[in-house]
Order: structure tokens, then C-alpha cells, then sequence
């Protein structure tokens, strides 16, 4: 057979972006991306694997079925993830709701704007990842119980797990890994969960509450009632939640090249604000789990010469967004020492759920409770065109009622339209 | 070595941090008194350490060792290690490393230099590392020209 | 003219053996003149047990060749013997081969020759740092092949040593020695390390190296060295190996992590580079060939192996540069190709 | 120099380190241990269930060290910690060398991880060091820990940590500045204030956590042999941890 070679040439246009500079970059990070980097496949194997254990009764998995209203997002390596968008169980944060409870209050006043239902659980413990990371003084099946007994709950509550913690959410993807890949440590939990009549449902989806803000990101923007477009919003993307188990978290093509984790800027974009790039972008908050907590001195260095101090140098950003406790903790309170020290540079830094509230009009001090933040937000808020000083006022009228015994005001969530799975009357003996 | 480590042991700046002997001295900067808005955080509240990113490299020492007699072939030098492999002194006293001396002087890390330099004058001057060397870098003459360079430091 | 119908290989090494298979299998007459009295060159000479990197037996590779050129009518084999001199005729060679042996000269008529010499290992006794030769149980690689081929890795008092350290890059790289790096050293003692490790699993195995320089599809081994055989790995040099009686201390610099460190070993293997060997030397004398100031064959252009300059002469193997098996083998059919070319040209067959 | 002198240095494997520049600290440290620990921590690090998901190879490349932030401001570097992991089950003392401070360095925020051609974990090693370091009630542990233990025991009971009770006077976290004074004022009015209903005037917790949920957290670090684990180092916190426990009605044993 002759058939003659034929090769069509495909004209590939390349599209060289205006910075040349940044061209090089992209094709550095584009073959990151591609790269079956870190622990990609392995990742992929584990799901296969948890579908295999379901099939053999050994797990429950609690899938992301139609009553959540999934919405599909692209992980790194491509794969499909659902999003659930209704009737969450809200995994609160330890640090979110010591330090700054803004971040919790915002997230669930734009639930309520949008009638999301969702449960916000008192038999909900942290994930003591905490302790794990910074002390070393928990162990794996400790950490994976603990992350299965909160996802019981949820299931028993047919509600479906939110975390709002990087930390956990980090943790937890690596409890799954290794309760799914390691049949001795499963036994092992199993057995712990048998005590406190619990078992092993694990959640098909592990979902990130930024994660949640990125597929509701259109709905949000509707409900905008101040202008941000002149607002330079830099971002921060919490290390937990991409670089450990680093395919399981949300890629968006259109999003910073598909290259970069597109939660937080999404939303940021959808608002309309301008998302401003700088050169320590991948850099960790400088949190250190031990650090923030006994050697305070390493984290406010870290976090104000290698993330403050840049991005106020390049960028003149009005604000710093991330999406988890341990990062809005330690880039807003780092920032007063330096400062005294005679260093110029500030910013003020809030989560995301937070600048979503204020650009949808909450109340900055009942709901977004910026006065637990330190670094000075005024001029964000003032450039916002958000009058804040009568918004404080009104907040201290606020505090006055409530010192004469007022009843404070509480974000009540919409009904649930989903019926519990199991009711447990009384508590389990222990 | 250790001894002169304990009586500095008391007044040593950052002695709390764990990771305390991987930090130098000057990069901890501990105030006496610092008054944060009428908040009293002087001693270790109002603790900063300086980054020790590198963002230039300093050339300007490599040049002077090259003006040096015997420091000409410095540039040559693939810090292989062979010279402090057969270095008696390194042996005896790992602070006195010819290969890292060379690191540093082609890199111009003039802290580590500041910290290390008390020990150049250990070399002997057998040329057991010339005559090893590889690279005919000649590391005995380079150490002797550094001799002179560190003293200008 | 029955001349013009042979070709002359000198080196029955990989690169010569592929050579005269070709050139036989082609229907041409091969002369085939080797300094040994058996065939199949360095891999033989030393019994390598396996190739890198996929641990193919070396019997699989070259057993064949062997074989075929020992077998077929048209290859005449003069072991033991070098080749003398020549008289270049208008159209031909005529060859004098001496017969190491027996000093016997024979003569044989050829159309051209390949020079497919090959290579020797570097002489470590040479470099007193390391003591070899007269520190017991410090080996070459070349020895260390030998042993693996047996299958029993022994210390001189005959038992199994537990801590074995290669050192790379022994008078490769180096101005005093031989300055080139001879390519093959990295792989070939990784896959002995591996080797190793599987006849004596609970040996603690060192490789104290510069660069390693797994190059291609060889950086497997590397990678499989470490994950699935724990080998280590210390980047560094060794300035000294002391035989304190019953153990080698070892003194030298670890540049990452140990600084200056001493060791006590069972066992040192030298990876000994590759130079050009005592045939490659008497054969460019002989035919007039020029020579690097390495002392490798210098072909006319640099990047084309096979063309020596000369006419009629053609250039193949580990004579020209260090190289792998895989590689000399490719360029022995190269070479062959050249070589049945010019032949035929000669003959006018081809315009 | 006779062939004595130079084999006394050695150590029971044969070895003997100087130390690169300046770092003859961690050396010395490490030759001073008795020779079952550094053994017994060699082992319980490679018998981990977690240490082959984290270690494969490293061709010291240096990826991890170029992303760790640890590295920008104290000289750790997570390839000297897989390093010299790779070479402990030989070298034990190497091992130990890492266990008084350098471990202590590391942030835990595994970029490392995100990076390693390899797919190492330098991170996750290092966690599993600092489990065996407090299991084996190592100084460094007890120093680390030390200030960290009223965070330990409520993390332990109540599964929270900082929390608005402890901000009450100026003495945590003094750093924050004016707004800690503040924040001191009037924290317990502004915790009514918080809009959320779990959280709602909360003081010695996050959020109001149910009795149940406590014990079932309380039981869970129990079975799971976490007290057992952290009582070399942390003696009294395990103690208030098991008293604490018996209140809420956990049986022993």
C-alpha cells in the first residue's frame, strides 16, 4: 500500500499574553500543571479504590446525590468534582471562631440571603488537626476517627459536610487517603468508631467551603450593592488546601490560566474587583501550627517580610483576601510589631466570605465583624463607599442593648427540606 | 567548642526559639523597649528575625581573589570536595573547610564569611589539596590569598 | 581481484563483532584480527554479568554475535594476533599480521578496515590515594563484575562484606589523570550496587559521587537504586583509604549534609573510567592515524565517528570516545556500512 | 597521627561526622545519646504506616528547599531531612542529629510535598519525627511543647484551642497591641454580639460543643492510644487529661 505520508501541519496560534516575562512563567507552571506531579495518580487510585471498598459493604460512602444541587468543577488533574450547594453541615473552625468570627458570620448572612439551608451543629468537634501538625502529639488514627465520627454526624443528619478550615480540609483529605489505602489503620478505626456506635461513611466529595463560594460566585454577584471594580484585591490561597494531596481541590481553565487554585480570585472577579498578581504568591502565610501559637517571632517575620511587605510593594492592593483562619490570623495580627519596628507597609486582610458580605451589603461590624481584624480596613471600606463611622455607631448602640440584657441578634438558617437519617434519642453509652 | 557556648548561653539573644542555632546572631533584632500604642512589648513580644534571602550575588570578592598571586584558578573550582577530603585540619576542625571557603567566596555570602573567617588562619599550607585537586585550582595559594582578603573584611 | 571482496576489522570487541556480522552477512569476506585469544572484547574480558540499564544478561547480546562470527565460513578470525604493518596498493591493502603467539606473519589482501580497538579500564594503582593493589578488598568495577558473575561477592579473607562503598569517577575527571568523563562509570556501578544488593540483601551499600549522571534511559537506575534497594548515596570526594588491619577507613567530604566525615568499610569498588586502550595506541602508529590529546582516535569532523580522515579507513567503538555497549554496537554496523561502500565503489558496481 | 587515634572517633557503626560549617552543634548533640534510642527511633519511623506513602527517592534536587519557608529565615532544609532519612537505617546517629531543633523548624505547610519530582513528603516525614519525639519524651519534645500544653489539653477535651476566655487579660498575645487592650475590655459583650447561634456568647470554647460530642472526642484519643503516646512528655497534661475524662464518665482502663 502506497498511501502517501500525509501530515496536515495544524497551524498552533499562540497567543503571546502583552508581559513577555510572564509568558515564561505560564509555560512553567502549564507543564506543573500537566505534570502527574505529587501525589496525582496515587489520588486517583484511592477514589477508584473507595468505590471498590463500597461495592464490598466495608464503607458507606455519602454521596453527592440530586437534593444537594451539585455543581461540577474541574480538579488539577482534570477530574470532575461535585460541589454540593444545599442543605450543608457547616464544619466550623477552631481558629475562625476563637479569633475572628467574621469569617463564619459572613459565610452564613449570604447563606441566608440566598436561602441555603444548613445546619449549624453543637455535636461538631474540631478536626485537632491542630495538634497533629504543630505537636506532633495525636497520630493518624486519632486524627482519621475523629474526621469520621464528624462525618457521621453529618450523615446522620443527611446534611453534607462544608469545612470551612484549610487545615481540615487538608487533614482530612489525607485521612481519606490513608483510611481508604490502608486496610490496618481502617480496622483499627473501625473499631473506635464501634465504641461510640458510630461507622464508616465516608463523603464522596471532600469540599471546601471557598470552594462553595466559587460555584455560587454568579449568584453572589447579583446580589452586589456596592461598586468594587476600583477595588486591587490581592490573593492568598491557604497551603492546606492545594499543596497537600494537592489533586483535590478547584481548577478553573478560565481562572489565572488553570494553573493556579481558581477559588478565591474567582469570586474576587466575579465582584467585579481587580486581581492583582505577586511574586510571593505560592509563599505559606508563615502560620507554622506551633509557630503562631509558641514562637511568635518566626511566624510575624515570615508573614510580614515575605507576604505583607511584597504585596503592598508591588501591588499598592487595597486588601489581602484569603480563605482560611490560620492565614487571616497570622497576616492580620503580624502586622503590628513591624510596624512599631518602623516598617511602613500595611494592608488590611479579611476572608473571602467576608468581602462577598461587604460588597453585598452587610453590616461591617454585626455580620462581618471587621473589629476583630487589627490591620486598618477603614480606607478598604471608605474606597468601598461603606459609611463605617455610622455603622460602628450603630454597632456600639448594638453593644449597649445587649449589656441592658437586649437578646442578641442570631443569623437563623432557612428550613431544611431533607429529613434526617437516623434520630438518635438519647446518647450513646460510653 | 562547646564550652565557650555555654557561659554565652544566658544572654543570648532569642534563646527561647527551639531552632535557635540555625539563626545568626544579627538576624534576631530583640528591643530593650518597644511601646506598641501604650502596650508594653519590649523583649521577646517585640521580636523580629530578618529574612536571609539572597537576592543578588556579589561578584566583587571572586574579582579580588583573582587579582591574588596564587588565588588565579579560583574560578575553576566545582566544589567536588577532594581538597577538605584530604585536608588534615578539616579533619580536626570542621569550622576550617576549603571547599566551603571557595563556596562562599565565589557566592560572596559575606555573613557566612564574617562568621567563619577566625578559622583561616588554620591552614597549614601542606598543599596536600593542591596536589588532589582536580581542577588545579590550587586551593592551598587560594587559601592564602583568602588569608589576606578576610582580613580586609 | 579477490581483494576488493574482503574488508579488515581490527577489535573483536561489541563495536568489531557487529562490524564483521554485517559485513559477512552482506556477502563481503571479513578479516578479523583480535589482540585476545577470545572474543567479544571488554564485556567478555571481564565477564560483565549484565548490561545497564535493564539488567540484560551480556551473554544475551553478545552471545549471538559470538556465535555467528565464529560459525560462518566467510569471517576469518586471527586471535592473538596484531596487525603488523600494511603497503597501501592502488586499490587495495595488504596487511601483515603477527601472531603474538607464535610470531607467525600471515598476509591477507583487503578493500578497507575498520579500527574498532576499544577501550581499557583506567589503572587505579596509579592514584595512591586509593591504595589499590595493595590495600586489600579494594576492587575495581571491572573485578567487581567478575565476581557478580560468579554470583558470590567475598572480601579477600573470603567472607561476606556488610558496608560496600563505590567511589565514581576514579581517575575520570580529573587534570592529573584522564579529564574526560567516561559516561558509563554512574550507570554501570549503580546496577552493580543493585546487584549487590541482591545476592547480599542486608549489605548497607555507599555510592560517593560528584554527579551522577544516569544519562537517558538509564536515570531508572538511579531512581530504582533508591526506592526499591536503599541504596545511599553521599555527594562528596574520598581523599584517603587506610587499611587499619581488618576494615578500609575511608576519609573524605560529604559536601551536603556530613561535612568532613570517616568511615569503616568492608569493601571499596573504584569506578574506573575508560582510555584509550594499548591496541588503539599501536594501531594509529601502524596505519598513521591521528590522535586527540586524550589519546581517542580523532576522525576527521568530530561528531561523525566512523570517517578517520584516511581513505579506506573507518573508525568504530570505545577507540573514538568512552561509550556504552548499546553505543559501540551501533557503530560497528555504521562503520560496516561505510566500509562496504567504499568496497564497492572501488569495485565500480556503485556509480 | 597513629591508626588509634583516628578509629577511636569512630562511632559503634563506624562513623564519624565533623559537621558541615558552623553546624558541628547537631554533631556533637547526636554523639552523646545512647545507642538504643537513636535505634528505637530509626524504627519506629521506618515501621510508620504512613512512612512508605511518604519516602520513595531523592536525587537532591532541591525542589522542596527552594519552596519551604522555613528555609527563608532559619537554615532548615527539608532535603537535608529526607537526606538524611534516606541513610538513617544505616547511620542512626544521622537521624537523631535532627531531632533536637531542626524538626522544630518546619511549618507543616507541605509545599515540599506539592513540589518533589520524587513524590516524597519531607513534611510528612517530619511530622512522623516530632510524633516520635514526644512518644519518646525527648528534651527537645518537652521544650516544644512546654509552653504549648494548656493548648494541648484543651485541644485534647474540648477539641478547640485559643480560646476568647484566655483573651480576657493583655497576657496572651500582648503583640496584637492597643486592640488587645480592647479586645481585653470588652471581649465577653463582643462574643454576644457574634451573630452566629452556635457561637453566641461562647467564652471557653469556639462554639458550644454538646457533652456527648466531648466525651466521644475524649474516647477517641484514648482508644487510640494518644494519651499512652504523650505521656513521656507531657506528664501532667495527660493527668489533668485523664482526670478531666473521668468526670465526663469515661471509664479507665
Amino acid at each position: 500500500m502506497d498511501k502517501t505520508l500525509s501530515i496536515d501541519f495544524k497551524e498552533e496560534e499562540i497567543t503571546l499574553t502583552k508581559e513577555d516575562q510572564k509568558l515564561f512563567q505560564k509555560l512553567v507552571e502549564e507543564r506543573k500543571a500537566k505534570l502527574a506531579k505529587g501525589t496525582i495518580e496515587d489520588y486517583l487510585r484511592m477514589l477508584d479504590k473507595m468505590k471498590e471498598l463500597e461495592k464490598k459493604g466495608e464503607i458507606i460512602i455519602h454521596h453527592v446525590h440530586e437534593e444537594y444541587q451539585p455543581r461540577l468543577v474541574k480538579t488539577l488533574s482534570g477530574r470532575v468534582k461535585k460541589i454540593p450547594t444545599v442543605e450543608l453541615w457547616q464544619h466550623k473552625s477552631c481558629g475562625q471562631c476563637g479569633h475572628i468570627p467574621g469569617y463564619i458570620s459572613a459565610l452564613y448572612w449570604i447563606m441566608n440571603e440566598l436561602n441555603i439551608p444548613y445546619v449549624d451543629d453543637t455535636n461538631q468537634t474540631s478536626c485537632t488537626a491542630w495538634n497533629y501538625y504543630g505537636s506532633g502529639t495525636s497520630n493518624t488514627i486519632a486524627i482519621t476517627a475523629v474526621f469520621l465520627r464528624n462525618m457521621h454526624v453529618a450523615y446522620e443528619k443527611n446534611a453534607y459536610p462544608l469545612i470551612h478550615c484549610g487545615t481540615s480540609f487538608g487533614d482530612y483529605k489525607e485521612c481519606r487517603y490513608f483510611v481508604v489505602m490502608s486496610d490496618e489503620i481502617r480496622n483499627k478505626v473501625r473499631a473506635i468508631l464501634k465504641k461510640i456506635d458510630r461507622d464508616i461513611v465516608i463523603p464522596e466529595e471532600l469540599v471546601h467551603y471557598s470552594e462553595w463560594l466559587h460555584v455560587m460566585r454568579y449568584e453572589i454577584a447579583e446580589k452586589k450593592k456596592f461598586d468594587v471594580s476600583n477595588i486591587k484585591v490581592a490573593v492568598h490561597a491557604a497551603c492546606h488546601t492545594y499543596k497537600l494531596m494537592s489533586e483535590d481541590y478547584t481548577y478553573d481553565d478560565n481562572i489565572l490560566n488553570g494553573i493556579r487554585p481558581a477559588p478565591t480570585s474567582s469570586i474576587v472577579l466575579a465582584l467585579g474587583a481587580k486581581l492583582v498578581d505577586y511574586s510571593t504568591w505560592y509563599d505559606c502565610c508563615g502560620f507554622g501550627f506551633r509557630h503562631i501559637l509558641t514562637e511568635r517571632e518566626i511566624s510575624r517575620s515570615f508573614a510580614y517580610f515575605r507576604k505583607i511587605k511584597p504585596v503592598v510593594e508591588e501591588t499598592q492592593a487595597d486588601v489581602l483576601i484569603t480563605h482560611d483562619t490560620g492565614c487571616v490570623t497570622t497576616l492580620d495580627k503580624s502586622q503590628v510589631v513591624p510596624l512599631a519596628h518602623g516598617y511602613k507597609e500595611t494592608i488590611p486582610v479579611i476572608a473571602d466570605s467576608q468581602f462577598a458580605a461587604l460588597a453585598m451589603g452587610a453590616h461591617p461590624f454585626k455580620i462581618c465583624q471587621l473589629h476583630w481584624h487589627i490591620a486598618d480596613w477603614r480606607n478598604l471600606l471608605n474606597k468601598m463607599g461603606i459609611d463605617w463611622q455610622s455603622a460602628w455607631e450603630e454597632y456600639k448602640k448594638y453593644i449597649e442593648e445587649l449589656k441592658k440584657g437586649a437578646k442578641p441578634f442570631l443569623l437563623i438558617p432557612p428550613p431544611r427540606r431533607l429529613q434526617p437519617k437516623i434520630i438518635r434519642d438519647k446518647p450513646v453509652v460510653i | 567548642m562547646t564550652e565557650d557556648k555555654k557561659e554565652k548561653e544566658e544572654e543570648r539573644k532569642g534563646k527561647y526559639i527551639i531552632e535557635r542555632e540555625y539563626i545568626e546572631d544579627e538576624r534576631i533584632i530583640e528591643p530593650e523597649k518597644l511601646d506598641i500604642g501604650g502596650i508594653d512589648a519590649s523583649g521577646r513580644w517585640g521580636v523580629i528575625v530578618l529574612p536571609r534571602v539572597i537576592s543578588d550575588f556579589d561578584h566583587s570578592l571572586i574579582e579580588e581573589v583573582k587579582k591574588l598571586p596564587r588565588g588565579k584558578h579560583i574560578e575553576r573550582c566545582w566544589q567536588c570536595g577532594l581538597c577538605t577530603a584530604v585536608c588534615p585540619v578539616a579533619h580536626k576542625e570542621p569550622n576550617f573547610n576549603p571547599r566551603y571557603f571557595i563556596y562562599i567566596v565565589k557566592m560572596g555570602y559575606k555573613s557566612e564569611i564574617k562568621k567563619l573567617k577566625k578559622y583561616i588562619y588554620l591552614c597549614q599550607g601542606c598543599g596536600l589539596c593542591t596536589e588532589v585537586c582536580p581542577k588545579h585550582v590550587d586551593p592551598s595559594g587560594v587559601m592564602m590569598a583568602l588569608n589576606i582578603l578576610f582580613d580586609k573584611l | 581481484m579477490e581483494g576488493n571482496k574482503s574488508i579488515l576489522v581490527i577489535g573483536a570487541g561489541p563495536a568489531g563483532l557487529q562490524a564483521s556480522k554485517d559485513i559477512a552477512e552482506f556477502g563481503f569476506r571479513v578479516v578479523l584480527v583480535e589482540k585476545n585469544s577470545e572474543l567479544g572484547g571488554a564485556p567478555i574480558r571481564w565477564r560483565y554479568h549484565t548490561l545497564a540499564p535493564d539488567f540484560v544478561p551480556t551473554e544475551k547480546v553478545l552471545g549471538p554475535l559470538i556465535d555467528f562470527v565464529k560459525n560462518n565460513s566467510l569471517i576469518t578470525v586471527y586471535t592473538n594476533s596484531i596487525v603488523e604493518g600494511y603497503e597501501r596498493k592502488d586499490d587495495f591493502f595488504k596487511i601483515r599480521i603477527l601472531n603474538l603467539r607464535n610470531k607467525s606473519i600471515s598476509y591477507e589482501n583487503v578493500s578497507s578496515v575498520i579500527v574498532a580497538t576499544g577501550f581499557e579500564h583506567y589503572n587505579a594503582s596509579v592514584d595512591p590515594r586509593y591504595g589499590y593493589g595493595i590495600n586489600p578488598n579494594v576492587i575495581g568495577i571491572n573485578e567487581l563484575e567478575i565476581m557478580i558473575s560468579n554470583g558470590k561477592v567475598v572480601r579477600h579473607d573470603g567472607k561476606i562484606p556488610k558496608r560496600i562503598g563505590f567511589i565514581l569517577c576514579v581517575g575520570s575527571r580529573d587534570k592529573a589523570t584522564n579529564p574526560w568523563c567516561c559516561t558509563v562509570c554512574c550507570g554501570v556501578s549503580i546496577k552493580q550496587a543493585i546487584e549487590i544488593k541482591k545476592i547480599i540483601p542486608d549489605s548497607q551499600i555507599y555510592i560517593i559521587y560528584m554527579d551522577i549522571r544516569t544519562i537517558g534511559l538509564w536515570e531508572k537506575l538511579y531512581w530504582q537504586s533508591m526506592e526499591n534497594y536503599h541504596i545511599n548515596y553521599i555527594r562528596g570526594r574520598v581523599g584517603e583509604i587506610y587499611w587499619t588491619g581488618e576494615k578500609l577507613l575511608v576519609k573524605g567530604e560529604d559536601t551536603l549534609v556530613r561535612g568532613p566525615f570517616e568511615a569503616l568499610f568492608d569493601m571499596i569498588v573504584l569506578a574506573v573510567g575508560m582510555e584509550p586502550g594499548e591496541g588503539t595506541k599501536q594501531v594509529a602508529k601502524v596505519f598513521g592515524l591521528r590522535v586527540n590529546e586524550y589519546g581517542f582516535l580523532s576522525p576527521r569532523i568530530p561528531n561523525i565517528h566512523y570517517d578517520s580522515g584516511k581513505d579506506g579507513i573507518f573508525l568504530a567503538g570505545a577507540c573514538v570516545a568512552p561509550m556504552s555497549v548499546e553505543e559501540a554496537i551501533g557503530e560497528g554496523s555504521a562503520a560496516a556500512l561505510q566500509a562496504i561502500k567504499y568496497s564497492m565503489k572501488r569495485d565500480r558496481k556503485v556509480p | 597521627m597513629d591508626s588509634k587515634f583516628y578509629l577511636s572517633r569512630l562511632n559503634e557503626d563506624g562513623w564519624y561526622y565533623g559537621g558541615l560549617p558552623g553546624l558541628q552543634w547537631e554533631v556533637e548533640q547526636a554523639r552523646k545519646q545512647n545507642r538504643e534510642l537513636l535505634k528505637k527511633i530509626v524504627d519506629e519511623l521506618y515501621n510508620d504506616e504512613r512512612f512508605h506513602e511518604f519516602y520513595y527517592a531523592c536525587i537532591n534536587c532541591g525542589n522542596c528547599t527552594s519552596v519551604c519557608p522555613a528555609f527563608r529565615f532559619v537554615d532548615f532544609e527539608p532535603r537535608i531531612v529526607v537526606q538524611k532519612i534516606m541513610h538513617a537505617k544505616d547511620e542512626p546517629e544521622l537521624l537523631y542529629q535532627m531531632m533536637d531543633q531542626y524538626i522544630w523548624a518546619c511549618y507543616q505547610c507541605y509545599s515540599c510535598w506539592d513540589v518533589c519530582p520524587a513524590h516524597n513528603n519531607p513534611g510528612g516525614l517530619v511530622l512522623i519525627l516530632k510524633e516520635i519525639a514526644v512518644k519518646n519524651g525527648l528534651d527537645s519534645s518537652k521544650a516544644a511543647l512546654e509552653p504549648y500544653s494548656k493548648i494541648v489539653y484543651k485541644i485534647m477535651t474540648t477539641g478547640t484551642q485559643i480560646t476568647p476566655d484566655m483573651h480576657t487579660t493583655i497576657a496572651l498575645f500582648r503583640d496584637w497591641g492597643p486592640h488587645k487592650a480592647e479586645l481585653a475590655k470588652n471581649i465577653r459583650i463582643d462574643r454576644k454580639a457574634v451573630p452566629v447561634p452556635s457561637m453566641n456568647g461562647v467564652m471557653d470554647k469556639s462554639w458550644k460543643v454538646d457533652e456527648q460530642t466531648m466525651k466521644e472526642l475524649m474516647l477517641i484519643h484514648k482508644e487510640a492510644g494518644v494519651w499512652d503516646s504523650i505521656k513521656k512528655t507531657l506528664k501532667d497534661v495527660v493527668d489533668m487529661i485523664e482526670e478531666t475524662a473521668r468526670e465526663k464518665g469515661i471509664k479507665d482502663g
